[in-house]
């Protein structure tokens, strides 16, 4: 038993740790620098060099163009990557449908999509969420009938995050709506955007921002060759990709890139005459903080590792206890954030810039987004299950209650 | 010990509570944010005539010499409603200003105009560098013949951008930081050498960077003593976290309600999500704290009027920690109960939330006042 | 509106403060600010101080021997009492059993127990709670037959607080197993603890203290004027004792003791070579009570003035607010108080001191006591109703879900 | 990074687990409280059967070289069965002082006699005005012929009633406060001078207030350094805050499992309270305390070995807060949960309470711990 990294993976740390800073696009540090979600070009950008290095798809195995790294080496990545204020690679691409595929897709459906998606060739979006199916997905009524050859695809789905950019979309729809189990009538379709009868709404976020959207399904069709697994068995890959290594959920690097960002702009700011780094309740804040990361940090590496270990492919239920006090932490330091820059979080600058023409105001921009980041999560406890859910399934799988 | 209203008191709830039910839902306030203000003229003038613009002023200045419990149930509503007109800023900011450091000859060019809503004004103390510490003006305000002369800077000015007069504090004597030798100026807001750059806040309310270059300010102009602005700043301050309570009160009883509705209509796995027990604790834990705030907005309330100001400054500060974390918690919740929808800028949910997140950051926030307590533990 | 004591209500409260400040035996005030809970002959001396005065009976009208206060008065009271470190009144003779016979009780009752309870020359006690009958009071099972003119019961009541010191005990019981509603079977009884068939086993809590029993009921014979209220309605009279003014629940005074106690003592200890009161964390945290207290302070007058006028008698919902908040203060406040003694509050003194010969060591015995105080006041948020109980009476009465 | 137990790890673990299992039933437990050491000679023999007592010890000296990871496993054990003997206040605190610092000669006089279960330790440094402050030793030591006459007083040390040598520290030099001039000597606890008041703590467990007056010690049994101490006094501090995190775990553990149990079996309102969201919830907040307290005691359990000071004091602080935190929340909601039951003597659940109470409040409280890292903020 040992807590400290070995050798090798303090080498893999630093290597991955210079590459990032060797090779992140300055202009595309600058913006997440100053708090700014990536832009899609930004992502794929950023994807693209990782993927020239073979580390994009880093939970994939060699044959399908992964890394083949263990799960250790995957959570330094990730952390790495976050800690730099480097884009997150797209999990719909590489942690959802990628894995999807591998396990369960058709050698034609490999060929056709996992290096594409690999180099963000691709763009993919998730299209599981409905109005009436939130944390219940399994009542979902989006309907897919088969005519011949195809589904004809009819219903609605909701926060369909960057459906305004996608190339395909991962749908569960209900093909049996006479399954004795509700789960028991669903299947798993790869949707082409472009296929006519397909609107996309935009929903706007309370930031301002445009990430979510309404997706509209008007027989829509959909070839078979284009379902994943067998017909009404969609929710089996449903659950695979839901529980399929949460390793990220935590988003620890991003609570880490946060807190210290809190710590270096309040050196700027004052309080009480001096500089806010000086002020002993905000230290304690911050050193409380920095124990919860810590606690987080060997809880993750502690269920990576077990989940590196058991093989069986089910998600160790811990991994609600990640996602529990990941999103508490990232709310709290986007929270941090936004109360170190104070009045001036308030005003909805970084829109207005664009707006006003004055030059470019770096401090202004951060406290802005220091806000739109606070907003934003807001929504971490609730997306992929609220965490009311989890200790549900805490409660349902762990205490057995 | 007293928590009853007046009659008048209850008469101005009751007609405020009626204007803002008949003709400010929140789609109409959507029609309002479209205006080039950023808020209604045309409720500005109901605010009018119901008296609501003149309420604190004495009555020789066209006032109706109301206190501060009279703001406070205005505050209330227009918390409910989540009004968008410069009421704070004219009425209960500036207004005090003029009221208590005003002479008379200002206060009846001033309060008449305001009552009638044909003067609007705006306090432009904060400066960008100085986040929440009040002494810290760098403004300037130089001697010349007849009056002075202002350079520098003002951040976050609410509703700076429709005021017509700014009450302007400056440096007249002192170091940054100093207590003493700060003044209050009274600037019209379209003289030369300032200039006002407008803007939303997170919660669509408008605020305004001022900039200020060798504004000049005619003797008559100066508010109060030179050099004892402070004083005056402090109470106009208090009078402001008093008046947000209220409006906080009034959001968190919106938040409040809009999740409990939610919760027994929104079904999930077959049945209301307030079914579930979890739910249920949290809509009473949300109804606690608003409760508390309540109280420590009532703390506010009647400490605007004592005349010890140590004592008073630890009341507000008090409730300002009070209800501050009160209405963030109601905040967070309502929008962790709401869900994915509660996320949207179409529910209302999320546009209380950010109104109180920008009265929770205005006029120093949690922190801020709990250190300031904290100083005085003995 | 007005939140300032009224001339009136301040000159009651310096009455109340001065007459408390000259009447209260120092050997009382002396265990009482060590952090001792008071004994039996401490409660019974001050109680009957109180009552040569008129003001034992706090809340019962004048012509019961009632000073006639009105509930801001009465909160005013309680307060002064429990913040000059003073017993507090017996409240099973004063806001149980005293008012519940003024209500239901018989002439012939209220003759023969009023004023020996304002008096404390009898020691009341209460039987309630069962083994299988905590939160959910009304599935009790203690049962009294009537034979000819006396009920015979038989049954086990717990957590009868004080039932070894006590003259006389108020007792549910079911008179009827077979009523349609479990509610409409129950009895209300006095009953003399001298009866024979009546067992007390003293029940140690994780403090060390004695102050809960069992009680055993073995064909106990109590006379049916003992009864208060008509037969099988006994539920209505627990209702309206459980309910009556619950002005006192908050016990604000006490947690307001406790703190000032902390701070006092704050002065005496160190904290990395400086005196603890000088930490800016511990000021914070002190900082924070404060404000918590000071918003339950206004909402307990809320509440009570709002009890002083609509007198349908039903309390105010608003009053488990007052519960859970009090009770976290409660716990928060002697939470402090043993953080404050820290490693010298960890010891069994008290107990020790007594053994050991040893000169008297105050400091030892208040740490130790900060302690006794810390872990018998875990119990505040279980009795009288859980804090979740609380919240469920919340959801119903309030919420309506 | 590397969470397995290596065999003989295991084999370790599963042999305490046994012994505890079938030793030292709560039940049994009483009847080892009413012995007059409060603990139980016998399972003392036990645990040197089991070759506990010599566990971190070399094996020249009679002992079996294991690691901090042994030493967590066995308290672990320990923490789940609240085992009442001294194997902290030797093994691990006094234990590690005479490992750190004492010379061969020393080791080899005293770890055989440990590890055979024929001689007890106890660490007497606290002193009663120091609280957690580490450099406040007011004991003097002075020179005299061949050796050293101690003088002052040690409060709350651990099984000190029970021990046969104590691990005292004094000032040899420098004022109270000062790093410098601290010295460790082993003193016979028999040895003329030394008086000790023996006591309960509030969960049961032993210590005594140790006063020394004209204490003569030789210099031979000067342990390290002279004027040197504080540097293993704070090693021995670090080894006994990884051991008692260990312990907070087992007990952690064991509240949880009982706190789970009783929900199952105890019925209100005609089903389980188990059935109950709130209370499913909260034992999951439970549940996720104790795994992060879990993590945190293996950050201290690693960082015991680690070479730099400064990280080490940094882990050891962290972990302190972070299995501290989650021991009162998990032990208070234990309690809450049993609800009046839970609150007796009779039951396990307030023991197991108590235990996590006075292990927070031992070798530096939460606030201690976190205002010591909240220095280091940068």
């Amino acid at each position: 038993m040992d807590l400290r990294f070995t050798p090798e993976e303090i080498a893999f740390r630093d290597e991955v740790r210079a590459f990032i800073r060797d090779h992140l696009p300055a202009d595309i540090h600058e913006r997440m620098r100053l708090g700014y979600s990536p832009r899609k070009e930004d992502t794929v950008r950023w994807q693209r060099i990782l993927n020239r290095k073979g580390w994009a798809a880093h939970n994939w195995p060699k044959e399908w163009g992964g890394p083949g790294w263990n799960p250790v080496q995957r959570m330094i990545f990730l952390n790495e990557n976050q800690q730099a204020q480097a884009p997150e690679v797209s999990s719909f691409a590489i942690t959802m449908i990628g894995p999807v595929l591998i396990q369960f897709g058709t050698d034609a459906q490999k060929q056709r999509f996992l290096s594409r998606a690999a180099n963000l060739d691709d763009w993919w979006c998730q299209g599981f969420s409905e109005p009436g199916a939130g944390s219940d997905l399994a009542s979902l009524k989006t309907s897919a009938k088969r005519v011949n050859g195809h589904y004809v695809v009819n219903g609605q789905k909701i926060w369909t995050s960057t459906a305004h950019h996608a190339d395909w979309c991962f749908v569960l729809v209900r093909t049996n709506p006479n399954a004795a189990k509700r789960q028991e009538g669903i299947s798993f379709l790869l949707v082409d955007m472009k296929t006519p009868g397909i609107t996309v709404r935009p929903i706007i976020s309370i930031d301002g921002s445009h990430h979510l959207n309404e997706v509209f399904f008007d027989d829509v069709k959909v070839p078979v060759e284009m379902r994943v697994h067998e017909e009404n068995r969609g929710w089996d890959v449903a659950k695979y990709l839901l529980g399929n290594e949460r390793t990220g959920i935590a988003r620890l690097g991003k609570s880490q890139e946060r807190v210290a960002a809190a710590k270096e702009h309040a050196r700027d700011v004052r309080f009480n005459g001096r500089p806010l780094i000086d002020d002993a309740a905000f230290r304690q804040r911050v050193a409380q903080l920095e124990v919860d990361m810590k606690a987080l940090e060997i809880t993750q590496y502690r269920v990576v590792s077990a989940y590196a270990k058991q093989r069986d492919g089910r998600p160790d239920p811990l991994s609600s206890v990640l996602k529990v006090k990941g999103t508490e932490l990232l709310q709290a330091s986007t929270e941090l954030c936004m109360d170190v820059a104070g009045p001036q979080a308030m005003p909805l600058w970084a829109q207005e810039l664009a707006e006003l023409a004055n030059e470019p105001d770096p401090e202004a921009e951060w406290a802005a987004q220091s806000t739109g980041s606070y907003l934003f999560l807001r929504a971490a406890s609730i997306y992929g299950g609220t965490n009311e859910i989890q200790k549900n399934i805490l409660t349902k799988a762990v205490l057995r209650l | 010990m007293d928590f009853d209203l007046s009659d008048d008191q209850r008469l101005l709830q009751d007609s405020v509570t009626r204007l803002m039910a008949d003709r400010y839902t929140f789609d109409t306030r959507k029609g309002f944010l479209k205006h080039p203000s950023g808020w209604s003229p045309d409720i500005w003038d109901r605010y009018a005539e119901l008296g609501l613009l003149g309420l604190p002023f004495a009555e020789q200045h066209g006032g109706f010499g109301g206190g501060p419990v009279e703001v406070m149930l205005v505050m209330q509503q227009l918390g409910r409603a989540l009004a968008l007109e410069p009421y704070l800023a004219t009425i209960v900011l500036a207004g005090t200003a003029v009221r208590l450091a005003g002479s008379d000859a200002q206060q009846s060019a001033i309060f008449p105009k305001i009552a009638e809503g044909r003067m609007k004004l705006a306090f432009a103390h904060g400066e960008r560098q100085a986040r929440y510490d009040i002494t810290d003006v760098l403004t300037t305000a130089k001697r010349n013949a007849g009056g002075w002369v202002l350079d520098g800077a003002k951040s976050v000015v609410l509703h700076g951008d429709s005021a017509d007069e700014l009450v302007i504090s400056a440096r007249t004597a002192g170091e940054r930081d100093a207590a003493a030798g700060i003044t209050l100026f009274l600037v019209d807001a379209s003289a030369p050498g300032v200039a006002r750059r407008g803007y939303a806040l997170r919660d669509e309310s408008r605020a305004a960077e001022v900039s200020l270059t060798g504004v000049h300010v005619p003797d008559a102009d100066v508010l109060g003593e030179v050099g004892n602005g402070l004083p005056i700043i402090e109470q106009v301050i208090e009078a402001g976290i008093a008046a947000m309570g209220a409006e906080a009160v009034g959001a968190m009883e919106v938040l409040h309600e809009m999740t409990l509705d939610y919760s027994r209509t929104r079904e999930q796995f077959g049945r209301p999500i307030g079914q579930n027990q979890v739910v249920q604790h949290r809509l009473a834990d949300m109804l606690m704290s608003l409760e508390q705030g309540r109280s420590m907005t009532m703390l506010a309330t009647m400490s605007v009027t004592e005349p010890d100001a140590t004592q008073r400054a630890r009341d507000m500060s008090m409730a300002k920690v009070g209800y501050g974390q009160a209405a963030r918690f109601v905040s967070q919740q309502a929008i962790q109960l709401h869900g994915g929808i509660g996320m949207t800028e179409e529910l209302a949910v999320g546009h209380y939330f950010r109104r109180c997140m920008v009265i929770e950051h205005t006029f120093g926030d949690t922190a801020f006042h709990l250190a300031r307590l904290a100083e005085q533990v003995e």
